[in-house]
Order: C-alpha cells, then structure tokens, then sequence
C-alpha cells in the first residue's frame, strides 16, 4: 500500500486493512478540510508534499507505532491535491484486542503525523486569494 | 573531481518554492560540510535564497536532520516549510 | 434516530450524520465481535437489551457528552441479534472542530455505554455451548 | 385501592430472566417502599427468586437508580445484570 491517494479516502478500505478477528475495537480518524467560522470562507485546500520522503516517514512513523502497540493493526492515507471543504484529507485507521490500545495507536499516529509527515497546504478561498496555511500561527499570503 | 569538494541536490517545497522560483538546485561546497553550510550557501548564492529562514526545517535523503548534520556527495538536501499535514 | 438496529451498522451513515463544515476532526470507534486467543472459540454473540431503556439512557449519555463538548456532533448505534465474530456491535462517530475533542467525546461514549447502557451478550461458542458475558470476570455458563 | 400499598410491575433481562424463569411480575407492597423491599419480595415470592443476587443493579422507569430509591405505585422496576454492552 502506499501511503498517498488523490482520490477520495474510503473509511471502509482503511478498515477492512486493519480488521482482525484479534481486533475487538477499532478507532478511525479522519480530518476534513473545514469552512467554519475559524475559516474565512475556505473553498478548498490544496495539498502538496514531499512525496518520497512521506512514503518512508510514514513507514518510519508506524513501525514506532508497532513499536509501542505490538497487537495494534494501523493503516493510514493522506490524499493530495485540491480538496474541497467538507472532503477527508487524512484518514488513519487502528485496530487492537482493546480498545484503549485502538484509541492512543490512532491518537499518536495523527499526532505524529502533524510533527514529521512532509506535507502542506495551501488555502483557496472563495475571494480567490490564496494562503499558506503556517500551523505555528501566522498566515502566509502569496 | 577530488574528494575535497562535496555536490548536494537541493529540494524546494510548497512556500520555500515559491520564494525561490524552483523546486532543485544544485550546489557544490568544500567537504566536509554539514546540513547548516548548504543552507548558508544556498541563501548567500541562490537569487532569492535570502527569503528563506536562516534556520529551516531539513531532511537529507528523506530523512528529517538538524544543520549539524553532515552531507556528502550525492545527497539530497531538502528546505521544509513548518509541516502542515493532516 | 434510534439508538439501536438489528442490521449491520453502516460506519459511512454514521460519520455522515455527524459531519458538518465546522468539524475539522472526526473519531469513530467500532466494537468488534471477537474470535481470538482470549476467546475460546466464539462463533457469535447474542446481544440483547432493555430496550426502552437503552434509547432513554443514550439520550441522557449523548447529552451529558454535549454538555463536555459543546461543540461536538455525536452519532451513535448498537446492533442487537446474533452478531457473527468479524462483525461490529457499536458503532460511535464524533466531530468537532479540532481532533482533541472528537477523541476525547468519542472515548467518553464508549466507556458510558459500557458503564451505563443496559445491553448483555451471550457467547455462542463453535461447540455449541453458550455463555452469558460478565464483564466483572466471572463467565456463567447456561 | 387504598394508598396503603403500591403495585410495580417488575422486569427481568437475559441472564436473570432465565434464572427466574420469565421476563415479567407484578408485585404488590406496602407503600411507602423502596427497590430494595422491592428485590425482598422477589427474592422472596417469586419461584427461583433466591438465584438473583441480594444486591443487583436496578432501574425505575428508565432509570439507574440504588436501592433506596423510593418505588410508587405503577412504578416499572428492573433488574439487570452486569451490564455488557459495547
């Protein structure tokens, strides 16, 4: 599997990868691109990555995942490219006998993701600017 | 070419792509040489190079590295806007 | 909604319910029928309910979550009936507008659920014997 | 019917219900009364009552409630087993 996608995420594709009959609670992220009223007026967000290195971070990151939950079963995909509000950008799936091991695999991976995976997004709004979205805080217009 | 000098390939994502007008560079330095002399040089000789932070976020071969880390010939050196994935 | 169905639960229905332009972040727990090592051969479980009761005390839980999380979306439902092993039993979808709280409200509703909702399940085991789940410990055999 | 007493109707789930044999009871008892004279009667009055534990979880019109919640007449009182949903 790889690890990007510039299709649609399937909730029940990252599921099916990581059900076990060992698997008693499986706990799902997703995160959407919003247009809340934190958003001011988002269209769509593009995504852009450094591509080869989030194949091998991601690998990296669920290995130290493995690492810390040895019976937890992970699959993650983060999709690329112009994603309208509302659409899923990341979705990360974990599976364990219990379920507070599904819970903190799923939290640290998402976690993680927004410390190491080489990605970025870029704001189209409906004015028609366009910002890099900086998460340390300020705004970037371009 | 002798061993003394050291050539890198130089990625540019997302933003940092921007302010500099390209994606790649390439840039010869004295060996040895660390992650933070390629980023020196990079702002001092590359045209827009000084729109970029002195001190950004790198990885060299895919792998994320503080500015002591030292390159050798052939590597890949990447400038990393703050990460924004998810 | 109703709280309970007797159908296979439909993850996609429930993170639709939930979803809205404001929720950047969705969690989805799914409580899965178990056939592994700690599970002596299950072939399925029979769940059962105090009905009634069920669907009065998932209104009192998800107001009780809404109360914490005010601006979380919660959706949530139990399956009754034999349920083979591989299939989910609970399904709980979260939203809000940032990760912290869509994990934190969907933990919050599956360990109510287990302290609250008057739900009970017998193990049909591949030997045919049956056996009523205490989850204190102690199995009672029928 | 005097106010002196109080008739609740007394329901049994999974486990219990096949202890006892049956899924529902009337019971009748002297008003005031709490669950817990309640699960007294039942124990007491009703074939295999003695099978159900002293103390189970109880519910009154919906909802949890200890044992020394006050029962009225009309009152629909259940016992549950540990419950185990999820």
């Amino acid at each position: 599997m790889t690890y990007l996608t510039r299709t649609l995420l399937s909730i029940d594709q990252l599921v099916a990868e990581v059900s076990s009959p060992a698997c008693g609670g499986t706990c799902v992220f997703l995160g959407t691109v919003r247009n809340g009223p934190e958003e001011t007026s988002v269209k769509a967000i593009e995504y852009s990555a450094y591509e080869e290195m989030v194949e091998a971070e991601f690998g990296r990151l669920v290995a130290d995942a493995a690492k810390r939950w040895p019976d937890a079963r992970i699959a993650v995909q983060h999709r690329l490219g112009t994603i309208p509000a509302g659409e899923a950008s990341i979705g990360i799936a974990a599976a364990a006998p219990h379920r507070a091991q599904a819970f903190e695999a799923c939290r640290f991976v998402i976690e993680e993701v927004k410390r190491r995976i080489p990605v970025w997004k870029k704001e189209l709004r409906v004015d028609g600017s366009e910002v890099w979205v900086d998460p340390s805080g300020r705004p970037t217009h371009v | 070419m002798h061993a003394t000098s050291a050539t890198v390939r130089v990625r540019f994502f997302a933003h940092y792509a921007e302010l500099v007008g390209r994606s790649e560079a390439e840039v010869s330095l004295p060996f040895p040489a660390t992650v933070g002399d390629v980023v020196r040089r990079v702002r001092e000789d590359l045209p827009g190079g000084r729109r970029l932070p002195e001190r950004p976020l790198t990885a060299v071969n895919l792998q994320h590295v503080k500015l002591d880390a030292s390159v050798r010939n052939g590597d890949e050196v990447a400038f990393l806007p703050p990460i924004a994935g998810g």
